[in-house]
């Protein structure tokens, strides 16, 4: 069991390394995604259930939904025309 | 169970429950339900200030059938009531004082929105004054954070937003270094409560073990509240943070947000660590330092600045200098200077930002010191009232400010280490106060004829007046009378443990 | 160095990816790795409190069969409170998305030196 | 007695000329100083235009991160500072941890008799078979309560940021109605199996928060998520019959003013030591474990609209 967990951590320190250097947005919110992801089958492993689910509908379902939804508002997927829309000047 | 140990819990709820209530009610009822819920508090915690006095000792309340370490509980005693009570006093004066601005600044569909949060703000405080328990306190700092995050961008403007994206990374920062060492605490006693913490905390300096791991957890949590009552080197994101905003939130934010944290700073000290302990570690040195490198780059930096709001938020950093000095010092009198500078700046940084607005609105509306010029005698009582709060802040008797600096220096006087810095640094800070403080009094009453900007009097602006001169009273009221204040703060200190 | 660092290697792993996600929030330019560095460091500081609570060899802390002895089940408080600091977390990361959104119709940059050096030309 | 002297005699004497300099009204450099007449200054417009371009250029130059050699002087200090302070904190976490008690052993401070309590008589005292949920909803209740302010609070800020008033509304709405519905065959069909399955999962879970893992807030994510499928997969026009901004705020206000006193009643029976009348039933049946049933309902409907709006929020700036 400690050899699983010891797997899943090296996986976790890898997905956190790789989002701090990788170029693209969009690759980041994946590996983000696998991110908590791993960390809900940690909570299994660490017996405790509740959190698992919660991590999982949570931290895999919603905030990487926000995620992309943000990304999609901000134009940075390509194919997405940038509409120029100016507020007015604030003082 | 007299009834009126209920009001604690009552009034936390009250806010709690009002917020929810004004998403529902249109728009004008939120404002009436907002200065009510306040009122209301304001008189429930001035009731029970009266009963502990009465009773001389705190009493516990459990929030649930379980005592102490199993279940949640609320402590009241002379100090939390006596900080709900004026924390309620100055939410209210600047509500109101700040409140014909909010209609100029803030789109009419969000006003609803801004008394959610400010009730919300509201019990948050009342939660951070009363728990007991140490994670009750973290999840009412992420309220406290998230709502005053709201109260800086309500404005809608480019820079409050990047001041709002500025405020949250530092106060982000600052819950998760809070959070972790709450969490090695928590390892290193099994309890959450704060009294629970302090025998085992006892236990474990007697017998020797864990001492690391006991440090750094108190470490990482002083300089995670640090951070977010934005200490000296942690300040880069006040200036905007409070320059920007709309009036009545730049004063509540000023305050009565960074005292939150900092009474919570006190809290952590007195119950969950000891006041003993907690001075030999050498963490009141550091905060001791932080607190002079503060009162003296603060006003350094606010003497260079031009906009007059920006210049007040950085005095608040050179005044929360102040109050961490006090804590560095490490004697109960200088506990007791800090908290009663706690009491005094919030209520004289309040005044001096509804004060500033007052004069912005008769000078074009520009915040350059360049165009407020003779600004006072455009609008009478904004004038006397900027200079009332500038003269409690450069400590001119009659004033509060005079009687914190006086607690001070007494304070370090007792204290033989720290006694020659702490004075040099007061004298300092106090001269460079005079400078920006006395410059901008200085610029408002010099008389300038070719301004067109229209003269307001008494009766254009009843209501913001009116706050004006109550908080000019109660400044003179805090100065005068301050004897009871200090001995009520010592009795609320003694019973605090 | 401490006795059992090797024993702690749960809690030593959190504590490496707390100060990932504490560089990635300080060193990041672009808003949207900083708020990814938030949800590392959160997500490290949870996974540091869960491993206060694991037991060896002890089950979830949900009763089975009516065994109700304090032997068989792991330390439920960590995970009540963590499952209360995982929402705190979705709360703050809409809020800071939110932001980011507003920041990028109004200076079409994520970046955040760049808004304050506009800030300082506007500032005229 | 000085006698009283003449007008003419007092203005040469020096008290006279001192006083009238310290007065202001005479200005001692008018006539001494060589002035050459002031010329009428007429701005003609292509100066004003060169300095208004000279200005702009200066300040290009002075904010421009790469030639500015402050900006970038400060950004390799802030980096490399940044970088050790981090590294630093690495290796103090490390040190603390090596000598925190080891985990996953039995002696350890945290295995005392607040947890031994929590397992023992949770369920008798709760009547929760799921503990966490016990412990959440009922002996440390004042953390949940707060919790759902939490998420109540930030659903507040998302709506004063990105709620569009009704001018800027149509606008928006036309650009975003103009991408829906894609009405691509493949996820509407996979939809339409998903999206029931998803919400009877999520149901579960909230129903069964007491007896097995899971509760209010897991449940209602995932019935969050279900809907956010839902609206993805057929358009706003489909969900807004059912789902519209009204609809949020009264479910939101009922939930958590259902929660708000619930819990109060429970706090203030429980401070008084007033026998509180609500029943605990037999462990094990749904409509067991006294209030957490109905809390884990309110906790998982907030949570689910909550979910729900920021995705339409984000997308859409409103409902």
């Amino acid at each position: 069991m400690t050899a699983f967990q010891i797997i899943l951590m090296g996986l976790l320190i890898i997905c956190a390394v790789s989002v701090s250097f990788s170029k693209n947005l969009l690759n980041a919110i994946l590996i983000y995604m696998s991110f908590s992801l791993v960390m809900s089958m940690l909570w299994i492993c660490l017996e405790s259930p509740d959190l698992a689910i919660t991590e999982a509908a949570v931290g895999a379902g919603i905030t990487s939904v926000l995620f992309f939804v943000t990304l999609k508002k901000i134009h940075a997927i390509e194919g997405t025309e940038p509409s120029k829309k100016e507020e007015p000047k604030d003082e | 169970m007299n009834f009126i140990c209920n009001f604690p819990f009552f009034s936390i709820l009250l806010s709690l429950f009002s917020g929810t209530i004004c998403s529902v009610l249109p728009a004008k009822a939120t404002k009436v339900v907002n200065r009510m819920v306040i009122v209301a508090v304001g008189v429930m915690s001035a009731i029970l200030l009266l009963y502990l006095l009465s009773t001389g000792e705190p009493f516990i309340y459990w929030m649930g059938h379980f005592p102490a370490p199993w279940g949640n509980e609320i402590r009241a005693g002379v100090l939390e009531a006596g900080m709900a009570l004026f924390f309620c006093i100055i939410m209210y004066l600047s509500m109101a004082g700040g409140a014909h601005k909010l209609y100029g600044e803030v789109v009419e569909s969000k006003h609803s929105l801004y008394y959610i949060l400010v009730n919300l703000l509201l019990s948050s405080l009342l939660a951070l004054v009363y728990t007991n328990d140490m994670f009750t306190a973290y999840v009412f700092v992420e309220i406290n954070t998230i709502s005053a995050c709201g109260l800086i961008m309500i404005r809608q403007v480019g820079r409050t937003i990047e001041a709002a994206v500025r405020y949250m990374i530092m106060s982000l920062l600052g819950s998760g270094l809070l959070l972790f060492g709450l969490c090695i605490m928590y390892d290193l006693t099994g309890h959450l409560l704060m009294s629970n913490i302090r025998e085992s905390v006892a236990l474990l300096v007697a017998t020797g073990e864990y001492q690391i791991p006991l440090i750094v957890s108190v470490a990482l949590m002083c300089i995670g509240l640090c951070i977010k009552s934005a200490l000296f080197p942690f300040h880069s994101w006040l200036p905007d943070a409070y320059g920007y905003s709309t009036v009545s939130s730049a004063a509540i934010l000023s305050s009565l947000v960074s005292k939150g944290y900092i009474f919570l700073l006190i809290k952590i000290i007195y119950r969950v660590i000891g006041f003993d302990i907690f001075n030999n570690t050498r963490i009141i040195d550091v905060l001791f330092v932080f607190g002079l490198m503060g009162m003296i780059f603060g006003s350094m930096s606010a003497i260079q600045e031009n906009d007059v709001r920006r210049m007040i938020a950085f005095s608040s950093v050179a005044q929360i200098g102040y109050i961490y000095m006090g804590f560095g010092m490490g004697t109960q009198a200088g506990m007791v200077a800090s908290v009663f500078h706690i009491l005094s700046h919030a209520a004289t940084k309040s005044l001096l930002f509804i004060a500033a607005i007052g004069l912005t609105d008769v000078s074009g509306g520009s915040r350059k010191l360049t165009d407020l010029t003779g600004a006072a005698y455009r609008s009478k009582w904004a004038g006397v009232a900027f200079m009332a709060g500038s003269f409690s802040m450069v400590g001119i008797p009659l004033f509060s400010g005079f009687i914190s600096k006086l607690l001070f220096s007494q304070a370090a006087v007792q204290v033989e280490g720290k006694m020659l810095a702490s004075l040099i640094v007061l004298g300092i800070s106090t001269v460079l106060n005079a400078i920006y403080f006395m410059k901008t009094v200085i610029r408002i009453y010099t008389p300038s004829e070719e301004s067109a900007c229209p003269c307001i009097t008494f009766k254009d602006r009843k209501g913001y007046t009116i706050v004006l001169i109550c908080f000019v009273v109660l400044n003179v009221i805090l100065g005068v009378s301050s004897q009871p204040v200090v001995n009520m703060i010592e009795q609320g200190l003694a019973m605090f443990a | 160095m401490g006795p059992n660092l090797l024993a702690n290697y749960g809690e030593a792993v959190s504590a490496v990816l707390f100060c990932i996600g504490f560089t990635n929030l300080l060193l990041q330019t672009n808003l949207i790795k900083k708020i990814i560095g938030l949800n590392i460091m959160d997500s490290a500081i949870y996974l540091f409190l869960a491993e206060k609570g694991y037991i060896a060899g002890r089950a979830a802390p949900i009763v089975v069969d009516g065994v109700t002895s304090a032997e068989a089940y792991i330390n439920p408080i960590p995970s009540g409170l963590v499952l209360t600091g995982i929402v705190v977390s979705v709360s703050v990361t809409a809020l800071m998305l939110s932001l980011t959104i507003r920041l990028y119709t109004r200076y079409h940059t994520l970046d955040l030196d760049e808004i304050s050096t506009q800030l300082k030309k506007e500032g005229r | 007695m000085s006698k009283k002297r003449p007008a003419s005699e007092y203005q040469k004497t020096f008290a006279f000329r001192f006083f009238r300099w310290l007065s202001g009204s005479k200005d001692p450099y008018l006539g001494e100083v060589e002035m050459h007449p002031q010329k009428e200054f007429r701005a003609d417009p292509e100066a004003a235009l060169r300095h208004e371009k000279e200005h702009d250029a200066i300040l290009d130059k002075v904010y421009n991160p790469e030639r500015n050699m402050e900006m970038k002087l400060f950004h390799k200090l802030y980096h490399a500072t940044s970088i050790i302070f981090c590294l630093f904190l690495i290796a103090l976490l490390l040190v603390t941890i090596s000598w925190l008690p080891a985990s996953g052993t039995i002696e350890r401070p945290a295995n005392n008799e607040v947890a031994e309590r929590y397992i023992e008589k949770g369920l008798e005292e709760t009547g929760a078979v799921n503990i966490v949920a016990g412990m959440i909803l009922d002996y440390r209740a004042f953390d949940t309560l707060g919790e759902s302010h939490v998420l109540f609070t930030a659903t507040i800020t998302v709506l004063i940021l990105l709620r569009l008033n009704k001018t800027e509304k149509d606008e928006a709405e036309l650009s975003d109605r103009r991408f829906e519905p894609k009405n691509d065959a493949i996820l509407q069909l996979v939809a339409t199996f998903l999206v029931p399955v998803i919400i009877i999962f999520g149901i579960y879970i909230i129903l069964n928060g007491h007896l097995g893992p899971g509760g209010g807030f897991s449940g209602g994510a995932v019935i969050g998520a279900g809907l956010v499928l839902y609206l993805n997969a057929f358009g706003f026009k489909k969900t807004e019959r059912f789902f519209t901004e009204k609809t949020y705020k009264w479910v939101c206000f009922f939930s958590l003013s259902f929660y708000c006193l619930a819990k109060s009643y429970s706090f203030y029976t429980g401070a008084n030591q007033l026998h509180s009348v609500i029943p605990k039933g037999t462990p094990g049946a749904i409509l067991s474990s006294g209030l957490i049933l109905p809390l884990n309902i309110a906790v998982g409907l907030v949570v689910a609209c909550t979910i729900y709006a920021f995705y339409a929020m984000f997308r859409k700036g409103g409902f």
